[in-house]
């Protein structure tokens, strides 16, 4: 059995017989290639025996007359969460095969890296995945740290986890408004972006900014929390707690809501594993792994939270988990307030940071997943090559296995799931 | 000469042999300094397996801050990785991060590193391997981890750099129309023509 | 002659009632919508933005009109118009009190199942001859929600005529009584019990069903933005998608108006007679049977908003099964009782006895199978923990989830974690 | 079924609640103290100049190359009144590539640039966000009227100063009775930090007494008519 997986509709464009519609010649339609009737379409795999492959009805085994439409989604629709396109090959409203297109946001980031002093580095960061700007700088800043090896003061490390965590709740209130928007409810994404606002006022209050703080630096942070940060911090995550609630009562268990999401596609965990996937995406498929734990950076390992994963790998996993991970992360920010302490937030360096020859790779757990960065040094203010491990692009390579066989509307709502950011997929 | 060191000078053969570097002294000041090692006991016992696990590829085991490096020459680089995910000692299952670095002004030659993963034995170590500027080409791993597909493209975009047997070697995230491979040391800049 | 010319003048004055009454109900849902959201919805154009429609109408008509270059020229001229005729021919004899309706029909439910068919066809037209893909599936997406889902809209009604004896809709409404073997049956009206109360089976198919027969959430699946991006009316702009716009409210408006007819009275009012007395002039009892029957109106457009500002979107499949497994059966379930009920003349709450357990049935129902937290729950939380080679590890906790959740049904787990 | 009832009860709770939103262009969100808006440039009130001397820090490490400075001599240092050799001439940001990162602030040796509040940016000519030296220095004038700013540190002497102090020295190691002198309007820097604070900020408040140098032409009216615009809506 030949790999389908890269079969797809890339016959080239002349070899398309346009048989047509009659009257209208816009809707280009296509020849099915004949091995997507082999029955295993979709499959992830296609073939190779060392991917199980999510199995898929062979109901898409139809007769051979049956002739696909290219729908073409994106890179301007509202359902693609930016400037992402895919090429969807459909047979009535299902989803018959998908070549996702990236690259429209790519700014050549980590080339402009190799031309920045670190400290110029941290606001390219900002940038990579713009709803959890704090978690891309603190990846940066863990990297250069190590290199240099650094201690960096305890409350440094806690105003870190404060504001990281928060960024985490934000991402994922971000993610359930545009997930609930994909779905097709309209008022959540209003209340997500509700609470949401609450804490980019902390963020504007701390950092001076709301989304691009330019905040750590590489040795500690920008500046202390002003004094009342912990008495506003403890008033916004109650109302965070009443936030999270009304979108659990709202989405979560409504009927419409499951039926758009529950065993829709799905991933089971080695194939998650085998594609890289990672974060809530890859718990989802009832895989536990999380950075927090195996890897603990900051001060990860003196607080205690609990990690949800999911069993089955479905769209409602992926967004549950979220829900989930938002109500620990408050947990988390509460016990930080606790254990903070007055205290240096710099560890003595030079204003410019000069890291040592060394090759390094440092990662944390993003909202969206593991968020790695290798730097070559070669002991001069600027890397010699400095490369992201973005977890969107990651998580988003597995994308056509999830949608073939699905319906359209399904693959809007998968996609949403694996709530991708852009500019740190094209980078 | 103790192990750490053994396994510095492995992972870093041109430093080691063009300049003696100074001994221990990374700080304010010093030109030229090199991370310290300092494994941990897991990666030390990986990096004592590694030689034998790997055996019939010419491993060169080395050592990077605290990740064990091992250098393979490039044809062998998908078998080897095949090793090291199938082997139940080893079991890297989860690719974290491929990527390519230039080093054409120093040596002529692109490095593509692999950043892998245990999810089982939870370690962790990095495979690189050196293909010559003139004929820059590896083999895929897509076979061994689906998750290098788009990173090989990506890789190949911005590089240049083959990846043999890759399934689908289109352009990524470049135009298809697009000239030049931006990623390399020696595209510029600013200086280029606006796309 | 002088007939033809007072027909011409009331379809005028009921146009331009028409376009007031949606022009208030864009704002009505804005605004409504606004507050459910905890915004402030229009509040720039006049006070409290209420002449916001007419600004967005005048920016409407004043726009470019645009047509793909690929798109058939008749097709697309010609869909605006064949969606709106038809919406406005509805309510030709649609009664706003007694008596005041254009033209009375004695048939008007049939005449109402006649009409209210033709309007997929405009979109199908618009959806065809946009020459775009996405227009072209939501067209389709379209024909085959609307064809579906007139069955269970026509079965109620059916119903409804059987119970009053009648198709004309003044009769539904004004206390028409049938007499049965000497028996007098008082359904709805003044002093009588509105069809609401007898049939809420009838009451709940007919309202879904029209939802979606409007598209409205959660079945606005045929211009869904998220997936076709406004499905027929994609590619329309300017005065002719005002017209697909206008079409869609008069629409919203007609099925909230059945809805008051059929079920809720109509016009009438309790207690109206007594209140005004006989001498009152009939204008005055007219005119507040009209503002009475536009309150009941929007109180229902206002359910219809509701639901949108709260529930997401169907999928296609899923709305087919919904309209053919669900309620097409219930429906007719609905009818044969309702004929049962007649034939045997049992007093009319036991036709409400009856509803009220198929309705609970299919609620709890569907609790069980789709939406029971303890099933649906396949998210579980692990706590760190250490291995026994000292490596850090993720182990699943006792308790489940917060918020009081019962434990998992552990059928739905695996029990161990995948690597 | 419940679920969705329930559903239905949150959105009906929240139509009882106060709406969230502000509406712009009548109402606007208090400003943070933190807040990074547009970088502008301050005015040294003691000495009547900006305390930028155009050394070119923020330039160099701006990330994005938005800003362009040239300096010249100060012939306020040749005539003894300031301790700055060097001035800034032109300085000129650009709104379009400037990424309010801050950069620029942290570098600064000498408290010249600083994160106004200015927010309302935009413009409509294609020149409208390249901003020039007096508009920065009005930017920042505002600023530190707005909020009270202060300098960390204060400043070294003048070559009069100098001058002064060393006379004053002498006289007092002399120890003869020198002649009563007019106080002078600087507190030396010898002074505590709130003398000259508290000098500073009075003169701030009332922008008259602000006298511009002759090279610098009075800067255009920046923001001023929102606010009028504002108390008056």
């Amino acid at each position: 059995m030949t790999n389908i997986r890269n079969t797809r509709l890339d016959t080239p464009e002349e070899s398309r017989p346009n048989a047509g519609l009659p009257s209208v010649h816009g809707p280009q339609v296509l020849t099915r290639d004949p091995r997507l009737l082999t029955g295993t379409v979709g499959g992830t795999t296609g073939g190779t025996t060392e991917h199980s492959g999510t199995p898929h009805t062979p109901a898409l085994a139809r007769s051979p007359q049956t002739l696909d439409l290219m729908l073409n989604m994106g890179p301007q629709h509202p359902a693609t969460h930016g400037v992402f396109r895919m090429e969807l090959a459909i047979d009535g409203e299902q989803v018959v095969d998908l070549i996702p297109h990236i690259g429209y946001l790519h700014r050549g980031s980590e080339k402009l890296c190799e031309h920045e002093i670190y400290s110029q580095i941290i606001t390219l960061f900002d940038r990579l995945d713009y709803v959890s700007n704090f978690n891309n700088e603190l990846g940066l800043v863990l990297a250069v740290e190590k290199l240099m090896s650094i201690e960096v003061p305890e409350r440094a490390s806690y105003i870190r986890m404060v504001l990281c965590e928060l960024n985490r709740i934000a991402s994922h209130l971000l993610f359930a408004g545009t997930f609930a928007l994909d779905a097709g409810a309209l008022t959540p994404s209003l209340y997500t972006f509700r609470d949401r606002e609450k804490i980019q006022a902390i963020f504007e209050a701390t950092s001076g900014a709301r989304m691009m703080h330019n905040f750590f630096r590489v040795g500690g942070i920008k500046e202390d929390v002003a004094e009342d940060f912990g008495a506003r911090v403890t008033q916004l995550l109650s109302e965070l707690d009443r936030g999270i609630d009304e979108v659990d009562h709202i989405l979560t268990f409504g009927e419409v809501f499951l039926a758009r999401t529950k065993g829709v596609g799905v991933i089971n965990g080695p194939d998650a594993v085998d594609w890289g996937l990672s974060g809530p995406a890859l718990r989802a498929s009832n895989v536990p792994y999380d950075v927090r734990v195996y890897e603990p950076y900051c001060l990860y390992d003196h607080v205690e939270f609990g990690v949800p994963v999911g069993s089955q790998g479905d769209t409602w996993d992926r967004y549950y988990t979220r829900i989930l991970e938002m109500r620990e992360s408050v947990g988390i920010v509460r016990q930080c307030l606790g254990q903070m302490k007055p205290g240096p937030i710099m560890a003595p360096l030079r204003r410019i940071a000069r890291p040592p020859k060394g090759e390094v790779y440092a990662h944390a757990e993003n909202p969206r997943g593991d968020f790695g960065v290798y730097i070559v040094s070669d002991g001069g203010e600027k890397p010699y090559r400095l490369k992201v491990r973005p977890p969107s692009y990651c998580n988003l390579m597995a994308l056509r296995d999830l949608v073939v066989g699905q319906y359209i509307a399904d693959a809007v709502v998968i996609l949403g799931s694996l709530d991708i950011v852009l500019g740190e997929v094209d980078r | 000469m103790t192990s750490q060191d053994q396994a510095r000078e492995a992972a870093q053969p041109r430093a080691a042999s063009h300049e003696q570097p100074k001994p221990a002294a990374h700080g304010r000041g010093e030109a030229e300094t090199i991370a310290p090692v300092h494994l941990t006991p897991k990666g030390e016992a990986l990096a004592k397996l590694l030689p034998s696990a790997l055996e019939a590829f010419h491993p060169v085991v080395g050592a990077d801050i605290d990740e064990v490096t091992c250098r393979v020459p490039r044809e062998s680089v998908a078998e080897a990785c095949k090793v090291l995910k199938t082997d139940p000692r080893l079991t890297f299952d989860y690719l974290r991060l491929l990527t390519v670095v230039d080093y054409v002004a120093a040596d002529h030659e692109f490095e593509a590193v692999y950043h892998i993963y245990s999810l089982e034995h939870r370690h962790k170590m990095v495979v690189k391997a050196r293909t010559p500027e003139s004929d820059p080409w590896f083999p895929t791993v897509t076979s061994v981890w689906r998750g290098a597909d788009w990173y090989e493209r990506e890789m190949h975009d911005l590089f240049g750099v083959d990846f043999r047997g890759h399934p689908d070697l289109r352009k990524l995230i470049l135009p298809d129309d697009f000239e030049g491979f931006p990623g390399r040391k020696d595209y510029p800049l600013h200086e280029y023509d606006e796309y | 002659m002088a007939d033809i010319a007072l027909t011409v003048l009331g379809l005028a004055g009921l146009f331009a009632g028409l376009m007031s009454v949606v022009l208030a109900l864009t704002w009505f849902e804005r605004k409504l919508l606004a507050r459910i959201q905890q915004r402030a919805g229009p509040s720039v154009v006049g006070p409290h933005g209420l002449l916001q429609p007419v600004a967005d109408a005048i920016k409407l008509l004043t726009k470019e009109d645009l047509r793909p270059a690929e798109a058939n020229r008749f097709l697309f001229w010609v869909a605006p118009i064949a969606v709106v005729i038809p919406a406005f021919l509805l309510w030709v004899t649609i009664p706003f009190a007694d008596g005041l309706a254009v033209r009375a029909i004695e048939l008007g439910l049939v005449y109402l199942i006649g009409l209210s068919v033709l309007e997929v066809v405009g979109l199908l037209l618009a959806g065809w001859g946009s020459a775009s893909k996405y227009s072209m599936l939501g067209g389709f997406r379209a024909a085959a929600q609307l064809v579906s889902y007139e069955i269970p809209i026509i079965v109620v009604m059916i119903a409804v005529a059987i119970l009053v004896q009648s198709v004309d809709l003044r009769h539904v409404v004004d206390g028409h009584t049938t007499t049965i073997a000497g028996r007098t049956i008082s359904f709805a009206g003044q002093g009588g019990v509105p069809l609401a109360l007898i049939m809420p089976l009838g009451l709940a198919i007919f309202f879904i069903a029209g939802l979606a027969e409007l598209g409205r959430t959660p079945f606005d699946i045929h211009h869904a933005e998220s997936e076709v991006v406004g499905g027929p009316f994609v590619e329309y702009s300017g005065a002719h998608w005002a017209t697909f716009f206008l079409a869609e409210y008069m629409n919203t408006f007609f099925i909230s108006a059945l809805t008051v007819l059929l079920f809720f009275g109509g016009w009438s009012w309790p207690s109206f007679e007594t209140i005004l007395g006989d001498s009152a002039p009939a204008w005055i009892v007219n005119a507040l049977g009209v503002a009475w029957f536009l309150a009941k109106i929007f109180v229902v457009a206002a359910v219809i908003i509701w639901f949108r500002g709260t529930y997401p979107r169907l999928r296609i499949d899923q709305l087919m099964s919904f309209g053919w497994q669900v309620l097409i059966p219930l429906s007719f379930a609905n009818l044969i009782l309702a004929a049962i009920v007649m034939y045997y003349r049992w007093p009319v709450w036991s036709l409400t006895l009856t509803s009220i357990p198929f309705l609970a049935g299919i609620g709890w129902f569907a609790f069980k199978r789709y939406a029971d937290p303890r099933k649906v729950t396949t998210v579980r939380m692990y706590r760190r923990s250490t291995r026994a080679d000292g490596e850090p590890a993720l182990i699943p906790q006792e308790r489940l989830v917060p918020q009081g959740v019962p434990p998992l049904n552990d059928r739905l787990v695996s029990q161990e974690p995948a690597r | 079924m419940i679920n969705s009832w329930k559903a239905l009860g949150v959105t009906l709770a929240s139509f009882t609640r106060k709406k969230v939103t502000a509406e712009y262009p009548k109402e606007h969100l208090p400003v943070d103290e933190r807040y990074m808006g547009f970088p502008a440039l301050l005015w040294d009130s003691s000495r009547d100049e900006p305390f930028c001397t155009g050394c070119m820090v923020c330039v160099r490490y701006c990330p994005t190359q938005c800003m362009k400075a040239e300096m010249h001599d100060n012939p306020k240092f040749a005539s003894g009144d300031s301790h700055r050799r060097k001035i800034i001439e032109t300085f000129e940001i650009n709104l379009n590539r400037c990424i309010l990162c801050g950069i620029c602030v942290d570098v600064c040796n000498f408290d010249a640039i600083e994160m106004s509040h200015e927010h309302e940016l935009a413009g409509r000519g294609r020149n409208d966000q390249r901003v020039d030296l007096p508009q920065l220095l009005a930017m920042g004038r505002k600023y530190q009227t707005e909020t009270g700013w202060k300098p960390s540190k204060p400043n070294a002497l003048s070559p009069k100063e100098k001058e002064a102090q060393a006379a004053a020295a002498a006289a007092q190691a002399s120890e003869t009775p020198a002649t009563p002198r007019p106080a002078p309007l600087i507190t030396p820097a010898t002074a505590p930090m709130t003398a000259v604070a508290t000098a500073s900020a009075a003169q701030l408040l009332d922008p008259a007494t602000t006298v511009r140098p002759a090279h610098i032409p009075p800067a255009p009216d920046m923001g001023d008519s929102q606010d009028k615009e504002a108390a008056a809506g």
